[in-house]
């Protein structure tokens, strides 16, 4: 076998593209950054981010320290936004409350997705009775509705921070199986995976290198929209009692313990209400972005 | 064909830019070219040459944003199109011009009854009733050859095969007796034995309802067979239009001739086939001159520098090549070319 | 008696009352059954008692024993009761009360067959012997001192013997009592209505429907009063009140309750198990602060597990002051100066979770960490009936008002676990005088008992008193004539809708 | 389609067989006594074990599961351990509360949802559509019983137009109904949207466009049905957690529906009732998502070729 | 290269079925089946191409898929070098697979996107564990040499190369692990006229280089007259006709083959044909027609057409016909 001298020469498309890593990234981050809207989520969520990492250094006041006296003051040069009914600066609870929050959807989110991802490729991929099986299993799990099954598992396990996480993120496994399952048919048509079954690789790298990378995109999207609906449901979760245990300043439980001052202290309520919505609202504008700098009509 | 000396549709310099955050693809930059009644001119090229975006753009129908009429004029029965109100233009469309598209299976509406969908344009332009609308789809798929019409028309597009729901397009197409027709790639979706089917089937109409068609495609089979006059593209211009004939006997542009050359012949032999190496260039970044310069055989510096004309040779053949002009410095090569 | 700043008694007094109208009560919950043979919560019970039916004595607005069905009684001698019944009375079906229906009432409720969970309360009762068509004897097996005051609770009432016999399965979602209400309709999980007992044997009342609704959100509750939407809520969250005082549709009615709240230990678990550790958390927790603080000065500072409203409280019983360094001190001494990690649990109530929160912090001050375990009841109830807990804020109902449901079931050996003792203390001088005081017929003696108990058990430190309770309600300013009694029963004979 | 709804029918057994064993086995895991909620404050112990005794409690779990589950088929789903009704005429009570409430909200998740999702596609990045997608966007945001609390605060206490809490009037349902179907209608909003935005661009509305038609007339006669598609897909799913939802607005707005039986069952430990409840919401789950897929294929016969 | 009598039969395929389940509405109803391959037989030598033509969904990448048990065959054996590979377990099946390569139609789908041009080649000899480690890298700049891409592709990834050079790619991917036969499923098909015309060379090169047997399926007659040694046709599931190309192209003995032939449209105004157009659309392979499969659209049907089923005949040496006609065509 020797090498022909002559070759045809081949003509690259893009003589300027080194680093092929880096542009894809930038290629995408580019497409991020035009949209407008998903920037907006970017910088809230980046903001909340920082706001958790440096909670402690921002917070005027000990999230905890209980003074009664102080209670129920209304918003004030001392405490931005009041006090809570045990005297509590709501602004400190506030911003050490996004670790918990965040944590709680993020880690809610990954599990669900773990789960999800697995069963939704093994389904997928093995198709067959493997494949009923394991949908209709999750179809069971679907038809609770959400907020009954993470009743049913907190009052099985308790409450408390991560029993609500586990909660409301095992209403999630159903759902990236779905999205996973829809994925992983459609990749494995494609011809690299024939071709690479054909070279004899075996089912474990099929599934793990080259389906699982190139389903990503759909996974971060559902997963970033998820994390929106997971920390309303772990909210919900608070609002009938089944939330994290006090004193943490999650929001949610400090949204439904400030109901009852709705009426006469509107603002123990409204500031977590307000974090939580602006949150969500960072992550659904965020994912819709992304959903968009993923779509490969936007790239060309 | 018989050549009536006033073309009815005349398009001028026709450009069609695509404005997007990478930058300006020309995708159609100049062209020219005129189709007279009864007449069936091919436009060729490969993909993505800017085919389909000059038939859309003859009835304003690219997409925009990002697409825009740059310049020139379409001119139809002596109306410019691209000066039109949109109300204007929308009688024209489907009424006066027709357009069949390359796709089948996605150019039909999925939840619209095919005869509905035929019928609507016959009430629009035609401003029949419902009934006599219904009657004459029904008729139209008849014409096209479609078995039991009457049951058909009652169908939606999916429960058609490939061919029938192309034949449908062309039925829509024809509904309203257009006298441009201008077909897509038609055939480029369906078997080659079904193909057969529709060309013979648009040939037919075409007589006899004598309308001008453009027939846009890349299979140089089909061209041979179906045109009378060709045009061929290369990176948003016309590069050479002749008569059919002429183009297959005697290609003048290097990139026609490559591109005959490396077609697989059916009735010959031949070990290695002739190949054009490079690639098009890029739509945002087209070179200065001659845009095929790159790949060519016999590029010369002037290739480089300046874009050449379309320009009609003493036999009629239009070619867009220095080789063609007095600018050309070795004569020798051309004739050869020619040869 | 009552602390009650509301208007709603003296307006029904003055000036003709208006006749009619549809009272609304709006509860959290609903109704589990209507027997009263079975009923073990208040949301039931308040539905029936006094108002459909009626027991042969009833507490007055202080807690004191008055006639009802029984005109009159006597102790025969230290086992024998005997009540002399009224002749003018029928139950809502027609039938006339006599001795017979007492007895068959008892009867039901003292057969082991019919499974009732109220039977134990009368055990003490070998029989109901009907001396004559409206006397009747109570023959006991030994001396009861709170006899009356069990026949006066809601599980004392008397049924209708037609009911009692020809279908008593019925009378769970069918009550048929002698009360001034008469039993209209039960639509599960949303109302319960009652009309006007037009046969009433006593003073007919002036509404002519009370309907009871099931709103499970505070918040919602007390809208609906605010607009007029319903006349009543008898469970208002204490953070509340300065709204509803301020309020100009709204009123607001208090009273002292028979129920306590307490801090438990689990004096069988390690380090609960030794007194002085019991001692120190009891000296390091304030108690005014958490009156002030998550009550809202709503109920009262606690000394003993036991409420002043019921019978055999004493005040001469005093708590441990609240005093750090004696804290400290006595935590050194058992080798915890360096810190104490512990469990305090509580059920998933508001105003608990907050008390547990209040005490975690207050307990930080002597170096002992708490960590908050909130549990939904059924859980709650399931731990400390398990013994699994440390610290454990509870509360006892004292439904009849007397000293013996307390102390008995709180604090004596054989009431470990489920029954109420969830301290699991265990004290046989305890429950010694316990079991003397409920046989004591000396009035005297009898609280003298009380009273030495409830110093011993403070003494062993079972358990810190924090409050007394308090029951509201929040009421639509055109009601009145309505009042709580102690046991936080809904009394509404003399309602007047404006 | 006859056929295929039986299929899809007889699907749903495993998935309904598959719930209650779920829900039983959940409930073992649930601390907590029924016998001993169900005895109250100061029961001895004898007194628990009696109940126990009587409830059927002491029998090993398969056993009763088992029963459980051959009663059902027979039509018998148990009675309450509360109250000792039979679990099938509780539920049967508040199902048609409950349906009633999710229809109302689906409505207006239906309504609003679509409504204004045509209106941001027809004019996409225009002013209206910016304001319309970005109140959408608030509405998925926000916590739902946060929302109905403010409402009932608004229209209820300070304006005092609709009535606080309840179900007995249509005035009755427009708060809850709102509260439930907000988000889903933003969500719908946002689908149709995007939706319509992507069968604008296939190529049969270009092949329409070639006829000649109208603007109006492509939009609404050959965009919105395609469009349509994806978003029933939307509302079956939205359907599922609009259900789910329903728990907290009937617990605001003391509606006496299924999903608030259900949580008082589970904090009562009431079996039977937790179970026949979920047995029957998820029923009813399964029945809406039959539903969409048969308007899914009426809407895209083409699905049936694959 | 001629194939002879005399070559070595390197793939036998014998009576292979291919039928897929379809979802019918009905529980009740029996199971319907496409019936995409339909009992089928032919052999290739050694070192040819044999090509498959035939309308779309006649079973042409069903007949690769099922030799590279890409689906798994429904019955019928075949044979690679004389060894019944449908027999084989898992592991050997692994083994086998850098015996029979593949290159697919789409040069966009058939690499993975996220793999630049080394990890695919490196991949593919790691699977097959065809090269040592320390050598791999020669081994892919010579593939690459091979296949004409420079060597800085081997860090590019594939969505930077034009729809060629990816053909390419996925050349040099199957060469990789040395095969000896390469199913090429419409390998040129979606290339334009002049990029088809680079990849048919290649093939043909390195088909004389290496000795590569080929598989060629294709719907573009020109394209296989140009590149095979024999040519099968197949209508519906079923073979027609088989024959060395020359007598395929010049003598046609099935109708079907004829029409075909007709059909194809030749860049050549001067050449006017008689062309055979076919009435009706392909019928579906879930209920083909009785009898012969062509009797629906055949100009030449009669009534044993429709009742008869005609075997696959050898009418000539090396030509193979089934129709009960073909006589006349001789
Ligand atoms: N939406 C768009 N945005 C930017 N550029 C576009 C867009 N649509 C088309 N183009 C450009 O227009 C050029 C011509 O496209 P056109 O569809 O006319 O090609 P074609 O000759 O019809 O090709 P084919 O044979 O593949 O159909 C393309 O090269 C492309 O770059
Ligand atoms: N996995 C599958 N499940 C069901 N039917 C299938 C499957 N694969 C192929 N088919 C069907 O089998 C028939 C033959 O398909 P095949 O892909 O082999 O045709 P082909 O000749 O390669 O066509 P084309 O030229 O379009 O590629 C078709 O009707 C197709 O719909
Ligand atoms: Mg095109
Ligand atoms: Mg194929």
């Amino acid at each position: 076998m020797t090498l022909e001298a002559k070759t045809e020469q081949p003509v690259v498309v893009k003589q300027t593209m080194n680093h092929p890593q880096d542009s894809k990234l930038k290629d995408f981050l580019s497409i991020l950054m035009m949209n407008k809207a998903a920037m907006v989520g970017a910088i809230i969520i980046l903001f909340y981010i920082f706001v958790a990492l440096f909670a402690p250094l921002l917070a005027p006041y000990d999230p905890y320290e209980i003074k009664l006296e102080n209670k129920l003051l209304p918003p004030s040069a001392d405490h931005w936004m009041g006090t809570d009914d045990k005297g509590r600066d709501i602004l400190s609870r506030i911003l050490y409350g996004s670790r918990l929050s965040m944590g709680i959807g993020i880690t809610a989110v990954i599990f669900g997705a773990f789960f999800g991802i697995i069963f939704g490729l093994i389904a997928g991929y093995y198709g067959k009775w493997i494949d009923s099986t394991i949908m209709r299993i999750m179809d069971i799990l679907l038809a609770f509705p959400g907020i009954l099954l993470a009743l049913a598992i907190i009052s099985a396990l308790g409450p408390g921070l991560i029993n609500v996480t586990i909660a409301v993120g095992a209403y999630s496994i159903p759902l990236f199986a779905r999205i996973v399952r829809g994925s992983t048919l459609e990749v494995k048509r494609l011809e690299y995976i024939d071709a690479i079954r054909s070279l004899g690789a075996n089912d474990l790298t099929i599934i793990f290198k080259h389906i699982l990378p190139n389903i990503l995109s759909p996974i971060i999207v559902q997963g970033t929209l998820r994390l929106a609906t997971v920390i309303l449901s772990a909210a919900g979760l608070s609002f009938l009692g089944l939330g994290a245990q006090p004193p943490s300043p999650e929001w949610g439980t400090m949204l439904s313990s400030g109901r009852d001052f709705l009426f006469s202290a509107p603002y123990i309520a409204i500031f977590p209400g307000l974090a939580i919505s602006i949150l969500v609202l960072g992550f659904n504008i965020f994912g819709d972005g992304l959903r968009d700098a993923f779509d490969p009509r936007m790239k060309k | 064909m018989t050549e009536k000396n006033k073309p009815i549709l005349e398009v001028k310099g026709l450009k069609t830019h695509f404005y997007t955050k990478r930058g300006v693809s020309k995708a159609v930059d100049g062209i020219d070219f005129s189709l007279y009644k009864g007449e069936t001119l091919g436009i060729v090229g490969e993909s993505g040459c800017g085919k389909s975006m000059t038939s859309l753009s003859i009835l304003r129908l690219i997409p925009s944003p990002p697409g825009k009429i740059a310049g020139g004029q379409v001119l139809f029965k002596g109306k410019d199109l691209v000066a039109m109100s949109e109300d204007e233009m929308r009688k024209i469309r489907g009424n006066e011009i027709s357009m069949i598209f390359q796709e089948p299976m996605t150019s039909l509406n999925p939840v619209i009854p095919v005869g509905e969908q035929i019928a609507e344009a016959l009430r629009l332009h035609q401003k029949m009733g419902r009934k006599a609308a219904w009657e004459k789809a029904v008729e139209m798929l008849m014409l096209v050859g479609i078995p039991s019409p009457e049951k058909r028309a009652k169908q939606e597009p999916f429960q058609l095969s490939g061919g029938m729901r192309q034949r449908v397009m062309i039925a829509m197409a024809l509904a309203c007796t257009p006298e441009v027709l201008i077909a897509d790639e038609p055939t480029t979706a369906l078997d080659v034995t079904i193909q057969a089917q529709i060309l013979e089937l648009i040939k037919d109409l075409q007589n006899k309802l004598g309308m001008g068609v453009i027939m846009i495609t890349h299979d140089l089979g089909v061209v041979a067979e179906t045109c009378d006059t060709v045009a061929v593209m290369y990176a948003g211009n016309i590069i050479e239009h002749a008569s059919t004939k002429k183009i297959f006997a005697n290609p003048r542009h290097p990139y026609t001739q490559g591109l005959l050359d490396s077609l697989p012949k059916i009735h010959e032999d031949k070990e290695e086939l002739q190949t054009i190496e490079g690639s098009v260039p890029s739509p945002y970044n087209m070179p200065a001159g001659c845009r095929f310069a790159s790949r060519c055989p016999y590029q010369q510096p002037i290739c480089h520098q300046q874009q050449p004309e379309l320009i009609e040779q003493n036999d009629g053949v239009k070619v867009r090549c220095w080789m063609y002009t007095d600018k050309w410095a070795d004569k020798v090569v051309k004739e050869e070319a020619v040869k | 008696s009552t602390k009650s700043n509301s208007s709603n008694e003296e307006a029904s007094k003055k000036g003709g009352t208006k006749q009619g109208g549809t009272l609304t009560v709006v509860r959290l919950s609903d109704a589990t059954k209507l027997d009263p043979h079975f009923i073990t919560d208040i949301p039931s019970a308040n539905i029936i008692y006094q108002k459909v039916y009626q027991g042969l004595v009833v507490p007055d607005k202080d807690f004191k024993i008055q006639p009802l069905l029984a005109k009159e009684w006597n102790v025969v001698n230290d086992t024998t009761w005997e009540f002399k019944l009224r002749d003018d009375v029928t139950f809502h079906d027609g039938t006339p009360f006599n001795a017979e229906a007492v007895k068959v009432t008892f009867d039901r409720l003292l057969d082991p067959n019919t499974g009732s969970p109220q039977r134990e309360k009368f055990a003490m009762i070998t029989e109901v012997k009907v001396v004559d068509d409206h006397t009747v004897q109570l023959l006991l097996s030994y001396p009861y001192a709170p006899l009356l005051s069990i026949l006066a609770s809601q599980e004392g009432s008397i049924i209708s013997p037609k009911a009692l016999t020809e279908n008593p399965g019925k009378l769970t979602e069918h009550p048929v009592g002698t009360g001034p209400f008469v039993f209209e309709e039960w639509k599960s999980g949303q109302e319960i209505s009652l009309k006007k007992n037009e046969n009433y044997w006593g003073k007919k009342p002036n509404i002519d429907r009370v309907v009871f609704k099931v709103v499970p959100e505070d918040t919602t509750r007390l809208a609906m009063i605010e607009t007029g939407e319903a006349h009543i809520n008898d469970q208002v969250p204490v953070t509340e009140l300065e709204r509803i005082e301020a309020s100009d549709t709204m009123g607001l009615y208090r009273t002292e309750g028979l129920a306590v709240e307490y801090v438990g230990f689990n004096t069988k678990k390690k380090p609960f198990d030794d007194v002085k550790v019991r001692r120190a958390i009891s000296h390091a927790i304030e108690r005014e602060a958490i009156i002030k603080g998550v009550y809202n000065n709503v109920g009262t500072l606690a000394n003993v597990a036991m409420s002043p409203k019921v019978y055999g409280h004493s005040d001469k019983v005093k708590p441990y002051d609240y005093d750090l360094n004696e804290a400290k001190k006595l935590l050194k001494e058992v080798g915890y100066e360096s810190g104490l990690e512990l469990t305090l649990l509580t059920n998933d109530r508001k105003e608990r979770i907050n008390m547990a929160e209040v005490i975690q912090s207050q307990l930080k001050g002597i170096g002992v960490n708490v960590k908050i375990q909130v549990m939904e009841y059924g859980a709650y109830i399931e731990m400390i009936n398990k013994g699994e807990h440390d610290l454990f804020i509870g509360g006892w109902g004292n439904a009849t008002g007397d000293g013996d449901y307390n102390q008995y079931n709180l604090f004596h050996t054989a009431s470990q676990g489920p029954a109420g003792n969830h301290f699991y203390y265990s004290n046989p001088d305890v429950d010694q005088k316990i079991e003397a005081a409920r046989k004591e017929t000396n009035e005297a003696k009898r609280l003298n008992l009380y009273e030495e108990v409830m110093q011993m058990e403070i003494d062993d430190a079972v358990y810190i008193p924090i409050r007394n309770y308090e029951h509201m309600a929040a009421h639509s300013k055109n009601v009145s004539g309505f009042w709580l009694n102690a046991a936080n029963y809904l009394m509404i004979d003399d309602v007047v809708i404006k | 389609m006859l056929m295929f709804i039986l299929r899809r029918l007889m699907q749903t057994i495993p998935v309904v067989i598959g719930v209650t064993f779920v829900v039983f086995f959940i409930m073992q895991l649930v601390p907590g006594d029924p016998a001993v909620l169900l005895a109250g404050e100061g029961a001895s112990k004898e007194t628990i074990a009696a109940i126990r005794e009587q409830l059927g409690l002491n029998r090993p779990l398969f056993v009763q599961y088992f029963d459980y589950l051959m009663n059902v088929f027979r039509g018998d789903f148990g009675v309450s351990l509360k109250n000792s009704q039979p679990v099938l005429d509780e539920v049967l009570v508040r199902l048609p509360i409950t349906m009633e409430l999710a229809f109302f909200s689906i409505i207006i998740t239906i309504v609003l949802g679509m409504a204004a999702g045509i209106i941001s596609a027809i004019k996409p990045y225009s002013l209206t559509d910016t304001a319309v997608m970005i109140v959408a966007l608030l509405g998925i945001s926000l916590p739902s019983f946060w929302f109905g609390l403010m409402l009932m605060y608004f229209f209820s206490v300070k304006l005092q137009i609709l009535p606080v809490a309840g179900w007995d009037s249509i005035l009755h349902t427009i708060l809850p109904a709102l509260t439930l179907g907000a988000g889903g209608a933003a969500i719908v909003a946002r689908m149709t949207r995007s939706s319509m935005l992507e069968v604008i661009r296939q190529d049969y509305i270009r092949t329409a466009r070639a006829k000649g038609l109208r603007e109006r007339v492509i939009i609404y006669k050959h965009g919105l049905r395609n469009a349509l598609i994806p978003v029933i897909t939307v509302v079956g799913l939205q359907f599922g957690a609009l259900l789910g939802g329903t728990v907290l607005v009937e617990s605001i707005f003391a509606i006496n529906g299924l999903g608030r039986m259900i949580v008082d069952s589970i904090r009562m430990r009431d079996l039977p009732m937790v179970q026949g409840g979920v047995l029957v919401a998820s029923l009813v789950f399964v029945v809406v998502n039959l539903l969409v897929d048969v308007l899914y294929r009426f809407f895209n016969k083409r699905i049936e070729l694959n | 290269m001629q194939a002879t009598a005399d070559k070595k039969v390197l793939l036998q395929v014998d009576h292979l079925k291919q039928y897929f389940p379809v979802k019918t509405d009905s529980i009740f109803k029996p199971k319907a089946y496409v019936k995409a391959v339909d009992d089928i037989s032919f052999h290739l030598y050694e070192g040819e191409t044999l090509s498959i033509v035939g309308e779309s969904g006649c079973g042409k990448s069903t007949t690769g898929r099922a030799i590279l048990r890409l689906d798994e065959p429904t019955e019928g054996k075949v044979y690679y070098s004389g060894k019944d590979i449908l027999g084989f377990n898992k592991k050997e099946m692994r083994k086998l697979r850098g015996d029979l390569q593949v290159i697919f139609q789409d040069p966009f789908a058939s690499l993975n996107p996220r793999q630049t041009v080394k990890q695919i080649l490196n991949e593919a000899m790691a699977i097959q564990d065809v090269v040592r480690k320390p050598k791999r890298m020669d081994r892919m700049l010579e593939l690459l040499g091979y296949v004409g891409l420079p060597p800085e592709a081997l860090d590019r990834y594939p969505h930077e190369f034009s729809g060629g050079q990816r053909q390419r790619i996925g050349i040099a991917r199957a060469l990789a692990v040395n095969p000896k036969l390469i199913i090429c499923d419409e390998a040129v098909s979606a290339l334009d006229v002049s990029i088809q015309a680079q990849i048919l060379n290649l093939l043909k090169k390195l088909q004389n280089q290496f000795g590569l047997t080929f598989l060629f399926i294709s719907h573009d007659l020109s394209v296989v007259r140009h590149i095979s040694n024999r040519v099968m046709v197949m209508y519906l599931g079923k073979v027609v006709e088989i024959a060395d190309k020359k007598d395929l192209f010049d003598t046609p003995l099935h109708p079907y083959t004829r029409a075909l032939l007709s059909s194809i449209p030749v860049p050549n105004p001067d050449l006017k044909r008689e062309r055979i157009i076919l009435k009706g659309d392909v019928p579906s392979p879930i209920n083909p027609p009785s009898g012969c499969r062509f009797h629906t659209r055949c100009p030449f049907a009669t009534e044993k057409c429709k009742i008869e089923e005609p075997a696959l005949r050898e009418l000539d040496t090396n030509h193979l016909v089934s129709c009960h006609y073909a006589e006349n065509f001789q």
